[in-house]
């Protein structure tokens, strides 16, 4: 500020390095400098070590061959595909559990939080319990419980749990019949595509007529008549072009169907369990954040409960709920590295596990890895950003 | 502020943390620290382990306290670093451990690719399976179809897909991280067999609940030569590393034990024994050792031959024998290069 | 038209509104479909609580010293019992057990006035148990000094290495975390930048992969023939994640403060870093406490993964016991101990947390 | 204060209220909240009702459109009683538009969506012919060029005036206010108050619980003290105000005035 406040003239300079201005400038550059000092001394550490001991480096061992097998795979692999291949079916094993316990947590999660809510006593005390104790137990414990204590007790293949001819337990895993879609099957594919379509339009079209009509159609059962029943009536007549391939027991094991390995039950059983508890939390939250006197205005103005909690609760409790749930959801799709304790083929068990010891790359391997988790970490945050801008209350 | 507080940081670490900056320094590094840290398994009976008081025991622990005793003239002067497979190879190379003894097997990709040098073998091995005895399994052969525990990171994971390859037969893999996980899903029933390093099967077999229930098939699949590992680029360690073990195989041949090496390092007339103990030759000049870097192995460690018996031959639960692990002399493939 | 009524006596409310009848039809059996509810998960209930309580508790064993003790069918608690030193301790040496106890009794000590409204100095107290009080446990459970024999930290394990982890965790992520807060919320773009993508990275990797490369990476980054302690190591690895979410915490208290505590603060000419510690850090510190104590009890769980880079803590040492060849078969038993032990451990501390939230009336998520 | 100059509806007995109420009682669990209530309102009555804060005001008029349930007693609005059947319920929410302290609008809808929503989906209408009617009463609350901004970007005078447009969308018979002013600074208290006063001049049923007095001098026909759970006195504004009988009337009015 100027010396003197009645000269009128214009303020003095300040001494330079009095300038806020200047110090944050100063700062910030020597920050900069520390920053790349420090990097540049990890950096030249890091080579002057790989070099010194002979590790090979760069990403050429991606396209060496592999040589080992993987229990798991969702694309064709064996033992003579490379390195780049592994690491693509440990992705692809990584997003298979990720999204799979987002589903089942989302879904225990919503039922366990609104049942928190019940009126219900005991329903309202089970979820709460439920709550308390899976929440405040490490989710490694459970996985390792759920592995060890629960599946691997299972009985042996040939004294398997036969659920009706069809579906077999055992400490292998738990055994599907697999559908054999025959010639004609398309023929219900397409139909079900154009169930889509026609729902689409229709439910276009069921909005247009209440705005401008006011009549109100039943959207969601005809929906659901359409989409379960054109395809159907396809099916039915193109000869029922589908049959079922039965799980057997032949040689060692079960074959046939589809097999869900224990390793994977487990780790799903735990992360959805785990992670459903958080997200109850969440939907609780969230329903107890719209205040009481949302419904008594809803049902003053005469909207029934079911409207009620569609248009005035539900978008309402959204807005708290959706950004802890994205976040649970990040938690979930990173907490799934945990895979490697009970020997899920995820992508640190194929890929951070067997491939950088088969290579030694530590460096590399490591760095791709956590690429993986960051970019799927930042892709989910950049869209809860977006998202919370684009729901944020309008105030004043 | 942050600029600050990382460059205390750094500072704080530099000063609280023991730097040698040059290569082919291990030996010096051992020195100043005053132990060999030494990787090895989490947990193999036999070969590495802690006993009930927190002991390390077995044939790659007694390896590494060879040279603990050939650098200090003190077997104990040596820290264990557990490890699994996965990690071995990397605390062997960011330098986390000096000497990696943790029953792994020699193979030409680890020599060139992985910056490593092996420096003996001190276990000839071989892959073999293990499988329930109700299975009715004779040979490996018929297990096509069968699912496998396996330990993640191992050349036995290479191995068994070859030699199902090579055998036109289908296999399932069960990957886990520690050979304790392995064996407690086998023992469970999750796979029909498990696969791994015969010396291992008789290890894990004891851990199993009902030891007798599961019995070792006669083929071997693979070679598995097993022994010490360090550090491309340091030829000075490489070689004391190398002629530890050598020393215990030669003492076997020439027939010093940890009993008599005293007496035959005084009374003895044989000009091998005499070299070996540091009575006459070379001595420990060539390794930058003292002169009775030998002697001291083999009376605080012994030979091959008592390190053999006591952790996983006659002496031991294991009760392996010496098969190719015999002297050269005796039938086997042991071989030390001489003295001289 | 005046109406006027003299006031009526209270009347005791309908029979069938209160008491246990009233209680049960309103919160059980209000209506048609609560009732079908109500008797199914009674009946759920009671298919699975029964059992498992006689298996628990009714049929289990709880003393001897073998496996021969364990033969009434239910859990087998000897098992836990013969082994609970282990599981508190590692491999820690018996004769200095007191050590520790000593240390995490200290640590109570101390922590107890903190919970008593009327103690004044609790700002001394803490500075107390944040600075100093780790440099006397660091001793303790080290030794090496003050006529204490040394014990290497491979030997360290059970329990108590879970809470040194934890509370390491904690305290060196607490300052890390504040200063990366302020730098996210300062004025100065590369300040920001540089704090936002050091948050980012470390919240947005696996723990697994960060306590990977600590484990066995780290020496890789720094010059050869650098060397220091596994354990030292692993703490660095969660310390580094830790902080990132500390940051976020913090940031959180840092917005809930008014805009007018700065410009009070600063109208009264105070400079950026006495505004910032005398002014606001304060207020959003204390009220961030439920959030670290959140964060705490996030990171007590996390530190169980430390087994998988072979340090033994609480559930790694359980884990090694069920290998013992002659106690097979005990791993459920094993579980529910550990899980036990966590459990009372995290809800205590949730309970703490959200009696604290409840008392400043604010939420640590913004 | 002066009589308003709106025809004087005659005081029926039971034929003709548009709500009776005879011998309500509700209790939360042990405690007697509403001890014995007896009213009728005929139709294009206005009634304030007073009291100390936890007489049950609010808790009487919340019964009357099923927010509370009371346990004993009838209460019987245009001639549909009010039972646990969802038709009766939904029928009396039709004909009562409430207001309510903290308007409780939809935040995240803008304030001509808050006036439609019921509408459409209540009344089944287009939304054009919806939005025709919203705008209608906004404008008649004197806030039409609102209507697009969210119920967040106003102040609580204009908030409050939308509550009352949301509910009159809805064609009530009656209007229900739970101290509508309460929660308002002073300088936004008088155009609610306003809005009110015109809506009672235009003939609508109207039950207030307010603390404004001068507003229940002005348009009032009956003013009604509760203290207790019990209504205690009631009578027209004047003699209330200048005659109180009870001693508790006495002693509210004091505090007040």
């Amino acid at each position: 500020m100027s010396a003197d406040p009645l000269s009128g003239a214009a303020p003095a300079k300040a001494a330079l390095w009095r300038r806020p201005v200047f110090r944050s400038t100063v700062f910030q550059v020597l920050l900069i400098l520390g920053v790349v000092a420090i990097a540049n001394y990890l950096f030249t550490n890091t080579l002057h070590n790989l070099e010194q001991r002979g590790i090979s480096t760069g990403f050429g061992f991606l396209s060496m061959e592999a040589g080992f097998g993987i229990l798991q795979t969702l694309i064709p692999y064996d033992e003579t595909y490379t390195f780049g291949r592994t690491f693509l079916v440990g992705l692809l094993n990584t997003l298979l559990v990720s999204g799979l316990g987002i589903f089942l947590a989302t879904l225990i999660g919503f039922v366990m939080g609104v049942a928190r809510l019940s009126s219900n006593w005991l329903i309202a005390r089970i979820a709460t319990v439920y709550i308390e104790i899976f929440r405040n137990i490490p989710l490694l414990l459970q996985i390792l419980f759920w592995y060890f204590a629960v599946l691997q007790p299972l009985p042996q293949p040939r004294q398997s749990l036969d659920l009706g001819g069809m579906f077999f337990l055992n400490n292998r895993g738990f055994y599907l019949p697999a559908p054999v879609f025959e010639a004609g099957f398309n023929l219900v594919w397409i139909a079900l595509a154009i169930a889509v379509v026609v729902v689409f339009f229709m439910a276009r079209w069921a909005r247009r007529r209440q705005e401008e009509t006011g009549q109100q159609f039943h959207t969601v059962y005809v929906s659901l008549a359409i989409l379960f029943g054109l395809p159907l009536l396809v099916f039915l007549a193109a000869g029922t072009p589908l049959t079922w391939e039965l799980p057997a027991l032949k040689g060692f094991n079960f074959k046939g169907g589809v097999t869900i390995i224990p390793e994977l039950m487990a780790l799903l059983t735990a992360l959805s369990i785990y992670t459903g508890a958080f997200i109850a939390e969440a939907v609780r939250s969230g329903i107890l954040a719209v205040s009481h006197g949302q419904t008594e205005a809803a049902y003053a103005v005469g909207l029934r409960p079911s409207v009620t909690l569609r248009l005035v609760i539900i978008p309402q409790a959204l807005r708290v709920i959706i950004p802890q749930l994205t976040s649970q959801f990040l938690n979930l799709t990173k907490n799934s590295s945990l895979a490697t304790a009970v020997g899920y083929p995820d992508l640190v068990a194929v890929f951070a596990g067997t491939t950088l010891n088969q290579t030694g790359q530590a460096v590399e391997v490591i760095a791709m890895t956590m690429g993986v988790y960051l970019t799927i970490s930042l892709t989910i945050s950049t869209f809860m950003n977006w998202y919370n801008k684009k729901k944020q209350l309008v105030e004043r | 502020m942050k600029k600050f507080v990382l460059t205390t940081t750094a500072l704080a670490l530099c000063a609280a943390v023991s730097t040698t900056a040059f290569a082919g320094a291990t030996l010096n590094d051992v020195k100043k620290k005053g132990f060999v840290q030494c990787g090895v398994t989490t947990g193999l009976p036999g070969f590495s382990g802690p006993d009930e008081k927190g002991n390390w025991t077995g044939l790659d622990v007694d390896t590494c306290r060879a040279v603990a005793a050939a650098v200090f003239g003190d077997a104990q002067k040596v820290k264990f670093t557990p490890l699994t497979a996965k990690e071995r190879f990397t605390a062997l190379q960011s330098g986390e451990i000096d000497v990696l003894s943790r029953n792994t097997t020699w193979t030409l990709t680890r020599d060139s690719s992985l910056g490593l040098n092996f420096a003996g073998v001190n276990y000839y091995d071989g892959q073999g399976f293990l499988v329930s005895k109700n299975l009715g399994v004779k040979s490996a052969l018929e297990l096509d179809g069968a699912s496998f525990c396996i330990q993640a990171g191992t050349t036995t994971e290479l191995n068994l897909a070859d030699y199902f390859r090579a055998n036109g037969m289908s296999y399932t893999p069960i990957t886990f991280d520690s050979s304790d996980e392995t064996v407690k899903a086998f023992g469970a029933g999750r796979c029909d067999a498990l696969t791994s390093d015969q010396s291992q099967l008789y290890a894990l077999r004891i851990k199993l609940k009902n030891p007798g229930s599961a019995m070792v098939l006669p083929e071997i699949i693979s070679k598995e030569p097993l022994g010490p590992v360090v550090r491309q680029g340091d030829d000075e360690w490489f070689n004391i590393v190398r002629w530890s073990l050598f020393a215990m195989l030669n003492a076997e041949e020439y027939g010093v034990t940890s009993k008599n090496v005293d007496k035959m390092a005084a009374s003895s007339k044989d000009p091998n024994v005499l070299r070996l103990l540091g009575q006459s030759g070379i001595k420990g000049k060539g390794l930058g050792l003292s002169d009775t870097w030998a002697a001291s192995i083999i009376k605080q460690v012994g030979n091959y031959g008592e390190m053999f018996e006591r952790n996983v031959g006659q002496a031991s639960a294991l009760k392996i024998s010496r098969g190719l692990n015999a002297l050269w002399s005796k039938g086997g493939i042991q071989y030390a290069p001489p003295i001289r | 038209m005046n109406v006027q009524k003299q006031p009526g006596p209270d009347l005791p409310p309908p029979a069938s509104s209160v008491g246990v009848i009233g209680w049960l039809r309103k919160n059980l059996f209000s209506s048609a479909p609560n009732t079908v509810l109500t008797l199914v998960a009674g009946y759920l209930i009671y298919i699975t609580l029964v059992p498992a309580f006689q298996w628990a508790f009714l049929n289990a064993d709880w003393v001897g010293d073998s496996r021969e003790a364990c033969d009434s069918g239910g859990a087998c608690w000897v098992f836990v019992a013969v082994r609970f030193d282990q599981f508190m301790y590692g491999f820690y040496p018996e004769a200095e057990y007191w050590r520790i106890n000593l240390a995490f009794g200290l640590l109570i000590a101390l922590m107890v006035p903190l919970f008593i409204e009327k103690f004044s100095r609790k700002g001394m107290l803490a500075a107390f148990i944040l600075i100093v009080y780790p440099v006397i446990a660091y001793y303790l459970f080290s030794g090496g000094a003050f006529g204490l024999v040394h014990v290497e930290t491979s030997l360290w394990g059970g329990l108590s290495l879970t809470l040194v982890l934890a509370g390491v965790g904690i305290v060196a992520a607490l300052p890390i975390g504040i200063v990366l807060a302020l730098g996210r919320r300062s004025g100065m773009p590369i300040v920001r930048a540089v704090s936002v993508v050091f948050i980012e990275f470390w919240r947005g990797v696996p723990l697994i992969t960060v306590l990977f490369m600590s484990s066995v990476m780290l020496p890789l980054f720094l010059p050869e023939g650098t060397h220091f302690d596994k354990l030292l190591r692993a703490m660095i690895g969660i310390v580094m994640f830790q902080s990132a979410y500390m940051a976020e915490v913090v940031r959180g208290g840092l917005q809930a403060i008014p805009k007018g505590q700065y410009e009070a603060a600063q109208a009264l000419g105070l400079s950026y870093w006495k505004t910032m510690g005398l002014i606001v850090l304060p207020q959003a510190l204390k009220l961030v406490i439920p959030g670290i104590v959140n964060t705490f009890i996030a990171l007590f769980k996390d530190t169980t993964l430390v087994l998988i880079i072979g340090l033994f803590d609480l559930l790694a040492t359980i884990q090694s016991a069920f290998s013992d060849p002659n106690w097979l078969g005990y791993s459920v038993e094993g579980y529910v101990f550990a899980a036990a032990t966590f459990w009372i451990f995290c809800f205590s501390m949730s309970r703490y947390s959200q009696a604290l939230e409840r008392k400043l009336h604010t939420g640590h998520a913004r | 204060m002066s009589e308003t100059d709106t025809a004087k509806p005659e005081m029926s007995a039971s034929t003709g209220a548009m709500i009776q109420i005879q011998g309500m009682h509700k209790w939360y669990g042990e405690f007697h909240v509403l001890k014995d209530i007896n009213l009728n309102v005929a139709k294009g009555e206005r009634i304030v009702i007073c009291g100390p804060s936890g007489s049950g005001k609010s808790t009487m008029i919340r019964c009357i459109n099923r927010l509370e349930e009371h346990q004993q007693g009838k209460i019987i609005v245009e001639g549909t009683e009010l039972t646990d059947d969802v038709k009766h319920i939904d029928q009396i929410r039709r004909e009562v538009g409430m207001v309510f302290q903290h308007f409780n609008l939809f935040p995240h809808l803008t304030v001509l969506e808050n006036c439609i929503i019921a509408l459409i989906w209540v009344r089944k209408m287009s939304r054009r012919e919806a939005e025709e009617i919203g705008m209608k009463f906004l404008e008649k609350v004197k806030i039409p060029e609102q209507a697009r901004k969210y119920p967040g970007q106003l102040s609580g005078g204009q908030q409050q005036r939308v509550a009352i447009a949301r509910s009159l969308c809805m064609n009530p018979s009656i209007m229900l206010f739970d101290e509508p002013t309460s929660a308002l600074d002073p300088e936004m208290i008088k155009e609610v108050l306003d809005t009110m006063i015109q809506l009672a001049e235009s003939g609508m049923t109207m039950l207030c619980v307010t603390h404004e007095m001068g507003f229940a001098k002005t348009v009032a026909n009956r003013v009604i003290f509760m203290d207790g759970g019990e209504i205690i006195e009631e009578n027209e504004p004047e003699a209330f105000f200048s005659n109180p009988q009870h001693d508790r009337t006495k002693l509210f009015l004091s505090q007040i005035m």
